[in-house]
């Protein structure tokens, strides 16, 4: 484990809104051990350290830098969060569910809202909030980068417990 | 009797059922599915009769939920495994909805909730490109978009040469051409009121008086002394 | 210096993006010396360690963390880079536009370019370039911090002498 090697892994982690593994493997070059060491040193400087503001965490297997806690009131206050009121209720449910299953087919989301989604769908592709892309004969759908940045929307579920939807179902 | 309750508006079948549980204040799993089925028809044939819209998916949960119920009264519909699978499916299907709309609920309702933990971003430094052909196309759509940006602010200010020859007439008989031109607030301003006192004394309405001042051309009055 | 107030300093200009000294100051209240110190002592931290794939720097009087040059091409290689290169030149029109009000009004915009942009709108909401908020009946269109930062397209336009707009008429 070298000094260059911490850093790489570190600039890249800072740079990404969340990386898995896999892709920090195939970035970097490292083997596993390699990488798991590194992420582990990584962990153990900033969670476990009273010096340090923020922390590395893997949270649904992406791992990301956040600010600690201890520190979440004050940072309230000069943290700029979109509102997602302003979103109608039929929008924020996809939303949601993006947020959660974070990619999802039509098929997919029409199932658990049990009607047709498609005008919701495309208020939300036109506004910016979600896109997709193609696969076979349908489309992906998930939130865009600028959405989840600005509204955080991805963390608020979290902090929420979830929307802890049975995946088995759909 | 209670079917003359206020409608709301059901988007979906699944908003109607959910309605449904809650006003029977029961677990969906606790409501005989017949209940729940006849209370479903019985909405749905309301809504036909008021004319609201009646999405197909509505007729096809309702002929979903009318089978169960059929199945449901069957003798030994408790080892009925197909029937048991379907049930659970449905049942499944409406909780997740339930924790869906919870979800949108406390969502909106806490709005303004401190996050525990804050993403946080570094900016990230991009190798150097190649700047120079870059900032030569930002420096020429810069330029246009000066160009049209001008000729906005003409066209928002409406100045055009009639509109000022009028207000001459209305309003500055009798001023000093050079304070009247002093007022303009924009070079195009100036230069329309120039042009319109041209036309208005080529036109032989207004001359200017030895001190510059406009007046009016009287009809059969001898003009003299006019500054051309 | 204590290690929590290292950590507090820290945690907000991670946070942010880009804080100046005095809002620092504000939200910390430290004193001038105090705060001066601990940049100081993160700087040295950061700025100076092989180990830190990232560094504060103060640009313009705020303070923000930048990953460090020797990964750009790294990082080039696996953060998608929105690029004022693949605009279109009408594309181009409306960001730079945008980059020099900040906020306009479809009207505003339409009316500059004398033409409609209702696509070349959509087009760019739904590419993650610009945002929007309903304001009244309409919209205020804005660009997004994301795009923001990936371009520099403000320092740009600013390096460029920007456009030289009359206020006095609008």
């Amino acid at each position: 484990m070298q000094k260059d090697q911490i850093a790489l892994v570190e600039a890249i982690i800072f740079a990404s809104r969340g990386i898995k593994k896999q892709d920090l493997l195939n970035l970097t070059n490292f083997s596993e051990e390699l990488l798991d060491k590194i992420i582990n040193y990584l962990q153990n400087k900033y969670n476990n350290s009273e010096e340090h503001g923020i922390e590395l965490r893997d949270i649904d297997g992406f791992f990301r830098f956040y600010s600690k806690e201890s520190f979440s009131n004050t940072l309230s206050k000069i943290i700029k969060k979109r509102s997602l009121n302003s979103l109608s209720e039929t929008q924020l449910e996809i939303v949601l569910l993006l947020a959660t299953h974070k990619k999802m087919t039509k098929p997919e989301i029409d199932n658990i809202r049990g009607k047709d989604s498609y005008n919701v769908l495309k208020q939300l592709l036109s506004s910016g909030v979600i896109k997709r892309y193609k696969k076979g004969r349908g489309y992906i759908y998930s939130l865009t980068d600028v959405f989840k940045d600005e509204t955080m929307v991805e963390e608020l579920v979290k902090d929420l417990g979830g929307v802890n939807i049975d995946h088995s179902g759909s | 009797m209670e079917l003359l309750f206020k409608f709301e508006n059901f988007e979906g079948p699944l908003d109607l059922i959910l309605f449904l549980v809650k006003k029977n204040k029961l677990n969906i799993r606790e409501i005989p599915l017949s209940l729940l089925a006849d209370e479903f028809m019985n909405y749905v044939n309301k809504m036909q009769e008021m004319n609201l819209n009646i999405t197909s998916e509505f007729i096809v949960t309702a002929s979903y939920l009318m089978e169960l119920k059929s199945r449901s009264l069957l003798p030994r519909s408790n080892e009925d495994q197909e029937f048991q699978k379907s049930k659970e499916r449905f049942y499944a299907q409406v909780e997740q909805y339930a924790k869906l709309k919870e979800m949108v609920e406390n969502i909106k309702n806490l709005d303004n909730i401190e996050l525990k933990n804050y993403p946080v971003n570094v900016r990230i430094v991009f190798p150097k490109i190649n700047e120079k052909k870059l900032k030569k196309l930002i420096k020429s759509t810069l330029q246009e978009i000066e160009i049209k940006q001008k000729i906005y602010q003409i066209k928002k200010e409406e100045l055009s040469i009639e509109v000022v020859m009028s207000r001459i007439l209305n309003n500055y008989i009798g001023k000093n051409l050079i304070d009247i031109l002093k007022e303009s607030k924009t070079k195009y301003e100036f230069i329309v009121k120039f042009l319109a006192v041209l036309e208005l004394i080529n036109l032989n309405k207004i001359y200017l008086d030895k001190k510059l001042k406009i007046k009016r051309v009287r009809k059969n009055a001898k003009r003299s002394n006019s500054v051309g």
